[in-house]
């Protein structure tokens, strides 16, 4: 039901006026998230849909929240963007919403086909949104590299699918895993190729080395908005789909694939962490900084594929996810209002701006320095969780990656502390020319209010998006 | 009929395509490179079909998918490309390099 | 080893003694009463009249009377009795606080009481109109109640605060006038000084209360003389440690050199301190545990006596050849100070004390004295006095007193004390010490008698017409020369030995050596020595032409040198041990700090974004280019390709895609 | 331990902790304009604090020190089974007072000395963060709770440093350009942290999957008493405990963080940083990891010892060649903890009791000593000893102050810093049976060597600042002598200096019990 009233939203919007169109997606993003939240109050058992194709169970669900929440805030950012750019507002908040409905059909798919088109709605839309900027050649060109290689991971997702299906037969997930088992083709080449080709397509969306390197230049290209839900909701699709193919499709061919994981995330760690050390632009910061944390939302799942102890891994990156998202979103708040303030490219043009708007400077601390996981801020949390499921196990894989995770959350911290550094403590830089917009717009207020509470909150009292983790967890190994 | 040749055909059109992505210069031939590739995914699920005898079809439907989604995202590619031609009077894919560090 | 005959001793018993009743339940008063006038002192001294004087002079009377009425007591009764306060408790010690009143402590009540009572008085008058007049007085009540402190103290922690105490006070009176470098340099010196041999206290002070299980001082003499296995494993080592301790306050060879730099304080802080009080604070300690020493280690007596026979004899030497009137005084301290070391090292506790308990007076008088000559004719210099007892009479008189009774000729006190401490040393068979301590009286009278004669005798060198002092400086003289005179007459052998059964009254019995006579050979030599002495001195200094070119006479060039030079002390000090760790360890730490330690920390930081920069400018932005340039170099088919492949970022972003999906494939279909 | 005897449901303790926290999201709120009513409202929360902390105290239970009291113990969360447990017995009480106490005394003295730029805002709320941050890690008794405290104090220090801090650029060794105090030390202070307190937490983790699952202090005490953890896992997690409180202590060599921090630092930054921050590593040693892992903390209580040892005498060597008062007292600071970690090395009661009253004193005496040397930086715009002097005829009442501290510092008897010192090297002459005793008397041969060293620096720092008559530079300057706000702010540490030394049954009478059973239950000893 969550579903139709996403589709029923997306049908209406186009006939609707310019400047109702946001005003209708902001409240409907929130009306589809009334449902989710009455479905989860009253969930007895997973609902299975199309033979078993599509399926609604709490994993599903909270994503499913956390995706609409994220879209709404989004939302919430672009007003002004839009505004700011007469024509097409309506296409924006078209596309916004039904890469949202790829999202959210992606939680529930269970099929190979249903699957794809989950993705390929997530990811199409963005395409054009990252070129959004149509006057501006730097967004041009972040849209055809981000287009490019977004298909190419299509097709090879493609490809690895129809290799699962030659071998199998069977679309739905569960069929292929009994059948793999059966004649056990869990280590058969073919079955690791395709395994494989899956991977690198969705590494590709969830921007893990060696798929990432459009990931800076599309989301230095992108509108702010679109940048920030780029990093977060559709690469949370990504993982979505990770998280299930892993521990729904490959759960038994895990070994190797696991292992290349631990790496893959160890890798993508230091490279994501080094190279933002060397950013002064912030957008760029973010985005290899997005890298970074993606090494850590994947390296529960890689350590989970190798023990096959899908539990704590799931439990651990959906965690992950949903704090991560939210002080993400933050962090990009806080760039766009110091960006309203002193258009610049170069954060140390900013020096000393908190002291003309101190608002923007404590989102900046509360945000970067929950990124970087300083206790009682949200991120140490989800750090937390990560390390303790890859503890869990105490097995030498999980145990280094661990030791991995700890180095480079020193070093993040270098860099994540940069901004607050230079808006708080350096002097300010003359010959940058401030249009003194100090003021914040509310849509703005409110991003910046509920991601910092949420924020605060997961970080002192983190048992609820534990708890929520912990659930979609469960559920969804049963 | 074996099924090893048309597997074999499909696997060498995803090969030309790829070579296709990384030589051509102009965006459009990549383009065209990128709907081969996907043109063998779908001879693999067409004849994986057949070799399976699938009741369901579900291999034929999967290849209409991907024929259909195959189409919007050309549509979409070509409008991303038209757009930079319209900002740089070139389609040549690798002369947008700005964003070097 | 445990001296047997002492233990047989024991069996006898120890002698009468009962618990003081209520004057000693209140001997606390005279302990605690100082600090709380310090403390009064320092925040309303500014208001009085006599600026806060009136309260420390009335401090030390108390104390005086008090300690007095005591010393009746226990000369009637004797006392021996102690009393505790738990302060604390650290694992199973407790941290206790108390006071101790038996014949040892009562005795050094009373010489505090009586020295400090009168060098206030002096001092009221000779720091008229001086900087600090009100500070002064607080730090010498302060220090007043820290020598109290040190010397009633029934464990061995308050002993070492009271020890620490008295250090810093010595400290805070020696520095008095810091506006002048040297000046603090003295203080920081003797605190130094004092602070290195308290290494050595304190080590001991821990070797025994862990041995012993316990910190009051009464227990860990009770365990050394009944035979403890656990002490008697440290007992050497312990007795050592705390020699060393002793050897700085009580300046003994080689850590005196404090002393005479500390000569740079005002006159009546050094009659106070570097005569009476705290220089005796060693050999306090080492009677204080006597009982220990001669029941555990007495070999650690023989350190004490070789040290001690050094020390009489070195800084008598050394008093031989200077100029300054006080720092005669000083090395002659020292000298006695070696006299009572040594007494205390021959096994003779009762002579050490006794020569402590009238060496304090006569001492006293004698810095006093000088003081009253120094504020007269405003140098320290011998060379710039002369014939000065025609102008001071009063002070002329009594400095002679206290010379002859230091000399010790009878019947002033240093002859019986001194005839004491030889008598013990010929007794015990020690004969070189014997001799070496004869010779050490015979240098005594000398060097006295050569300051009386360059200081009062001739005629006037200096410039200026100095008169006598004041009568609140001359009357202290006077009765401190009564003291030096009648002092020695509590203890003469055969007729009445007072003195001998006060300080043996104690809960720990003491065995010794007490000569029932005179032991004539002591007696004649010491006393054949003094004469000696000052008759060379007055041939040398007064009958062949004048005072101030008897030092050439006798001056024989290298032992003269060595001798200003004070054995080349300090020279050493400073060369081999204060100006390395000073300035060459430290420079060498504080650099290694910054140029190691922090260099390597910021250079992990370097590297770190060193590192950063190398994975973004080449394998992040252009890394698949030298990969394949790398490979390419090789054949002509690929280099084609790369030409074609490596012409634009886009397409290499899509390479790289496809070089990691492959390599990723190989490495799965391949190694795993 | 195991068995908590609750005497209230642990709302004391709250109060203490959260109030100041609560009280600073109160003051964001409030206008920069009304500087008077903020700095009011920091004063009052946190003099309420302090007096609840002395409610609590009064409350608690000496003659059952030992046990953790007064404590409460709510499910925090749940899905990793972490709980908001908290309690004290007679080894935090000590320190909790001590850290509401001299919040309270900051607060006082940074009425009026704001160092640039003022904002009383910023500066009020991050003293109560911090406030909040301190008294958490003293009354955690859960490792996460612990971890989450442990790291609040990171932020408000940080930007304490950052923002407040030096202003003078200076060069760095290793680095190419120059760079400003304030901002080399605060980072140099954040990351340095951040490095020891990240693998703390892969420790602590390794200890819950061990001792099935219980991040609960006291419970895994019990576990870990009993011998459950052993082998190269506990080495692994005792290694990585070590470096979380070493760096904090700081312990030789990783201490570097610490001169910078302090010499940048603003005033109240630098007291609270020495008076309390430096506590948390200790404190940390001897609640959480020699009680849990009582087997490896003999395996490397003679390593401690050395590393203690070096750092005395480092230390002092260190102040000798020093020509910034602050730094000076800084490196001090390495001496003095030196001391401390040396008493806890010993794993004996007495060596531990003098590790806890080493702290107090430590908190109290260099407290006291950055106060009068950062207002005297104040006065004079400078730190450096060479043109400073006759500070005594300048400035006497700061002069006496100044002197009195010192002397407290160098441990003289009768002075709080006395018992720390004298203790710890009684502790050391015996340590734990077992344990190598020529190391350790070794060391405590180095301590006493290590009090004269610091007697010479402190003399040496007095007679080159407060003696010898003033410098020209100075004599026809107008120099203000210590205010109402700073005397009120010193006076009562300089009477806790006294008290504590004639007294110290004020520390003593709490931590010894709990001391004692920590030890028998520890190591039997």
């Amino acid at each position: 039901m969550t579903i139709v009233t996403a589709i029923s939203l997306d049908l209406l919007l186009p006939r609707k006026l310019k400047y109702i169109v946001a005003l209708v997606s902001i409240l409907g993003s929130l009306i589809a998230f009334v449902p989710i939240i009455f479905q989860y109050a009253n969930y007895s058992s997973p609902e299975i849909l199309f033979e078993g194709s599509y399926v609604i169970d709490k994993f599903s669900l909270i994503l499913k929240g956390l995706f609409i929440l994220v879209t709404y805030l989004t939302f919430l950012l672009s007003v002004n963007f839009v505004e700011s750019d007469e024509y097409y507002q309506g296409e924006y908040y078209f596309l916004l919403l039904s890469s949202l409905l790829g999202a959210l059909v992606v939680t529930s798919s269970r099929d190979l086909l249903t699957m794809f088109i989950g993705i390929e709605l997530a990811s199409t839309p963005m395409f054009l949104l990252s070129g959004w900027k149509k006057g501006d050649q730097k967004s041009n060109e972040g849209s055809i590299k981000f287009f490019l290689l977004g298909v190419l991971s299509a097709s090879l997702i493609l490809y690895g699918f129809s290799l699962l299906y030659g071998v199998t037969g069977k679309l739905v997930f569960s069929d292929i895993a009994n059948t793999l088992i059966q004649s056990d083709l869990n280590q058969s080449p073919v079955t690791l190729l395709s395994a494989i080709l899956i991977l690198a397509g969705i590494g590709f969306k969830i921007s893990i080395v060696p798929f990432h390197s459009w990931a800076p230049d599309t989301y230095e290209g992108a509108p702010l908005p679109v940048t920030a839900y780029l990093s977060v909701s559709s690469k949370a699709t990504g993982f979505v789909a990770l998280i299930i193919l892993i521990s729904k499709v490959f759960y038994d061919s895990g070994q190797g694939l696991g292992i290349i994981l631990v790496f893959i995330s160890g890798i993508t760690m230091f490279v994501g962490n080094l190279s933002a050390l060397q950013q002064t632009n912030p957008v760029r910061l973010l985005a290899y900084s997005s890298i970074a944390q993606a090494g850590f939302i994947l390296a529960p799942m890689a350590v989970a594929g190798i023990t096959s102890n899908y539990e704590d891994g799931v439990y651990a990156s959906v965690t992950y996810l949903i704090i991560y998202a939210f002080m993400n979103i933050g962090a990009f708040l806080v760039i766009n209002l110091l960006q309203r303030n002193i258009q610049s490219d170069d954060m140390y043009d900013w020096g000393g701006l908190a002291r003309e708007m101190p608002l923007a400077g404590i989102f900046a601390v509360i945000f970067f320095f929950s990124l970087a996981g300083i206790p009682p801020l949200g991120g140490w949390f989800a750090k937390f969780v990560v390390f303790r499921s890859l503890l869990s196990t105490g097995e030498i894989f999980g145990l280094s990656l661990g030791i991995i995770g700890a180095i480079n959350a020193v070093i993040a911290l270098v860099y994540y502390s940069r901004i607050s550094k230079i808006i708080w403590m350096d002097s300010p830089n003359e010959n940058v020319k401030s249009n003194n917009d100090t003021l914040i717009p509310s849509p703005l207020r409110v991003v910046g209010f509920v991601s910092l509470i949420l924020t605060i909150v997961s970080g002192i009292f983190p048992g609820i998006f534990s708890n929520l983790g912990e659930a979609s967890s469960i559920f969804f190994n049963s | 009929m074996s099924i090893q040749p048309i597997l074999i055909a499909a696997a060498a059109l995803f090969s030309i395509g790829i070579y296709g992505i990384l030589v051509r210069r102009n965006a459009v031939m990549v383009l065209l490179s990128i709907e081969l590739i996907l043109n063998s995914v779908n001879i693999n699920f067409v004849a994986f079909n057949a070799m399976l005898s699938d009741v369901f079809l579900n291999g034929q439907i999967f290849s209409i998918f991907i024929i259909t989604i195959a189409a919007a995202e050309v549509g979409i590619g070509l409008a991303i490309v038209l757009m930079l031609f319209r900002n740089r009077e070139t389609a040549n894919i690798n002369e947008f390099d700005l964003m070097k560090w | 080893m445990v001296n047997q005959n002492f233990v047989n001793f024991l069996a006898e018993g120890k002698p009468e003694y009962t618990d003081g009743g209520v004057i000693a339940e209140f001997t606390w008063l005279i302990v605690v009463l100082p600090f709380l006038a310090a403390l009064f002192i320092t925040f309303l001294g500014k208001y009085l009249p006599l600026k806060g004087a009136e309260l420390a002079l009335g401090t030390v009377l108390f104390i005086f009377l008090y300690s007095s009425a005591l010393l009746y007591e226990h000369a009637t009764k004797g006392i021996a009795n102690e009393f505790f306060i738990n302060v604390g408790s650290i694992g199973s010690y407790d941290l206790e606080f108390g006071w101790v009143v038996d014949g040892l402590s009562i005795m050094m009540y009373f010489v505090v009481g009586t020295v400090s009572s009168l060098v206030f008085v002096y001092a009221t008058n000779y720091m008229q109109g001086e900087i600090r007049y009100t500070f002064f007085f607080t730090s010498l009540t302060l220090f007043a109640g820290s020598m109290l402190v040190l010397v009633s103290s029934p464990t061995l922690l308050q002993l070492l605060i009271g020890w620490e105490l008295v250090g810093v006070c010595s400290y805070l009176l020696i520095g008095h006038y810091w506006e002048k470098k040297e000046n603090s340099s003295a203080a920081m010196k003797a605190f130094i000084t004092n602070k290195i041999a308290d290494i050595g206290l304190m080590i001991g002070i821990i070797v025994l209360a862990l041995s012993t299980k316990t910190l009051r001082i009464s227990e860990i003499l009770y365990q050394s003389t009944h035979d403890y296995e656990d002490i008697k494993t440290v007992a050497y080592l312990g007795g050592v440690l705390l020699f060393i301790g002793a050897m700085g306050k009580s300046a003994q060879f080689p850590l005196h050199v404090w002393l005479p730099d500390a000569m740079a304080g005002p006159t009546p802080v050094s009659a106070l301190m570097h005569a009476a009080t705290m220089v005796t604070a060693g050999v306090y300690l080492l009677g204080r545990m006597f009982p220990f020493y001669q029941g555990m280690a007495s070999e650690a007596l023989d350190v004490v006596l070789l040290f001690g026979v050094i020390t009489l004899l070195g800084a008598g030497l050394v008093a031989v050849v200077q100029d300054d009137l006080k720092k005669v005084l000083a090395y002659s301290t020292v000298s006695q100070l070696g006299y009572m070391v040594t007494a205390m090292g021959s096994g003779a506790y009762t002579a050490g004390l006794f020569h402590l308990w009238t060496h304090a007076f006569f001492k006293a008088l004698l810095f006093l004295g000088a003081g009253s000559v120094i504020h007269a004719v405003h140098t320290n210099n011998m060379s710039e006095m002369g014939g000065l007892r025609k102008e001071m009479p009063r002070t002329f008189s009594t400095f002679i007193i206290g010379t002859v009774a230091l000399a010790g000729l009878p019947p002033l006190a240093g002859f019986f004390s001194k005839d004491e401490i030889l008598a013990s040393l010929n007794h015990e068979g020690h004969n070189i010490y014997f001799i070496i301590s004869v010779l050490g009286a015979f240098i005594t009278a000398f060097y006295m008698t050569r300051a009386v004669l360059l200081t009062f005798f001739g005629e006037y060198r200096g410039d200026g017409h100095p008169h006598e002092s004041d009568k609140m400086m001359t009357i202290p003289l006077i009765v401190l020369s009564g003291f030096a005179i009648v002092a020695g007459w509590v203890n003469i052998p055969g007729v009445y030995t007072g003195f001998t059964t006060w300080v043996t009254t104690r809960k720990n019995a003491i065995v010794e050596y007490h000569p029932e006579s005179f032991d004539l050979v002591a007696m004649f030599s010491g006393f054949s020595a003094g004469i000696f002495g000052i008759g060379l001195a007055y041939y040398v200094y007064q009958l062949s032409g004048k005072a101030v070119d008897g030092d050439q006479k006798i001056k024989i060039k290298p032992i003269w040198k060595i001798l200003e030079n004070k054995y080349y002390l300090d020279f050493i000090y400073f060369k081999f041990i204060i100006d390395p760790v000073k300035i060459t360890f430290a420079k060498f730490i504080d650099s290694f700090n910054t140029n190691i330690l922090d260099r390597f920390v910021n250079g992990v930081g370097v590297t770190a974004s060193k590192a950063g920069d190398i994975v973004y400018k080449n394998l992040d932005q252009e890394g698949i280019d030298k990969v394949l340039n790398l490979s390419s170099s090789g054949t002509d088919t690929i280099g084609s390709k790369v030409k074609l492949i490596q012409t634009g970022k886009t397409q290499q972003y899509l390479m790289y895609f496809l070089v990691g999906v492959i390599v990723i494939s190989l490495i799965i279909l391949l190694v795993l | 331990m195991s068995s908590f005897s609750f005497l209230d449901s642990g709302l004391g303790l709250t109060v203490v902790v959260f109030l100041p926290l609560i009280s600073a999201i109160f003051i964001f709120l409030i206008p920069k304009k009304q500087e008077m009513l903020i700095k009011l409202i920091t004063l009052g929360s946190a003099i309420v604090t302090f007096l609840v902390s002395l409610v609590v105290a009064l409350q608690f239970d000496f003659n059952d020190a030992a046990e953790l009291q007064l404590g409460t113990k709510v499910s925090w969360i749940s899905s990793i089974n972490s709980n908001y447990e908290i309690g004290i017995d007679g080894i935090s009480l000590p320190l909790l007072l001590l850290s509401t106490f001299i919040s309270v005394l900051a607060i006082i003295y940074s009425f009026e000395h704001l160092p640039e730029p003022k904002n009383a805002k910023g500066m009020m709320s991050l003293i109560l963060i911090l406030e909040t941050g301190m008294n958490g890690t003293f009354v955690a008794l859960d490792l996460i709770l612990f971890f989450v405290f442990f790291e609040l104090v990171l932020l408000p220090m940080y930007f304490m440093i950052g923002i407040w801090g030096d202003k003078t650029v200076r060069s760095v060794s290793g680095l190419k350009n120059d760079i400003e105090t304030r901002l080399y030390a605060s980072i140099k202070f954040f990351v340095f942290t951040l490095f020891g307190s990240a693998f703390m937490l892969l420790g602590f983790l390794g200890l819950y999957f061990r001792g099935n699952k219980t991040f609960s202090i006291p419970e895994l005490i019990e576990l870990g008493t009993n011998g459950a953890f052993t082998g190269t896992f506990a080495t692994l997690v005792f290694a990585v405990l070590f470096l979380g409180f070493a760096v904090k202590v700081p312990m030789w060599p990783l201490h570097t963080w610490l001169p910078d921090a302090h010499t940048a630092a603003p005033t109240v930054g630098s007291v609270l940083l020495a008076a309390i921050l430096l506590k948390l590593g200790s404190y940390g040693f001897v609640r959480i990891a020699l009680p849990i892992l009582p087997e490896q903390a003999v395996a490397w209580a003679p390593a401690i010892a050395i590393l203690s040892a070096i750092g005395i005498i480092y230390g002092s060597l260190a102040c000798l060649a020093q020509t910034d008062l602050k730094r000076l007292i800084a490196f001090s600071s390495v001496g003095h903890m030196g001391f401390v970690m040396l008493g806890i090395s010993s794993l004996t009661s007495i060596g531990i009791n003098a590790a806890m009253i080493g702290m107090v004193a430590h908190g109290i005496i260099t407290g006291l000593l950055f106060f009068v040397s950062g207002s005297m930086a104040h006065t004079y715009h400078t730190r450096d000893m060479g043109r400073l002097g006759g500070n005594m005829k300048l400035l006497p009442k700061t002069g006496a102050i100044l002197a009195f501290t010192a002397m407290a510092s160098l441990g003289l008897p009768g002075l709080a810093g006395f018992w720390g010192e004298f203790m710890a090297l009684l502790g050391a002459y015996n340590p734990l049976p077992g344990l190598n005793v020529t190391i350790f008397r070794s060391s405590m041969v180095a301590g006493a060597i290590g009090t004269v060293l610091t007697a010479g620096y402190l003399l040496w720092m007095l007679q080159r600042v407060n003696l010898g008559e003033p410098k020209e530079e100075w004599i026809d300057q107008e120099l203000h002598d210590a205010d109402n706000y700073e005397l009120v702010a010193w006076i009562p540490l300089v009477i806790l200096t006294v008290l504590i030394g004639v007294f110290p049954k004020l520390i003593f009478g709490a931590t010894n019990d709990a001391v004692i059973a920590l030890v028998a239950k520890a190591f039997g000893g």
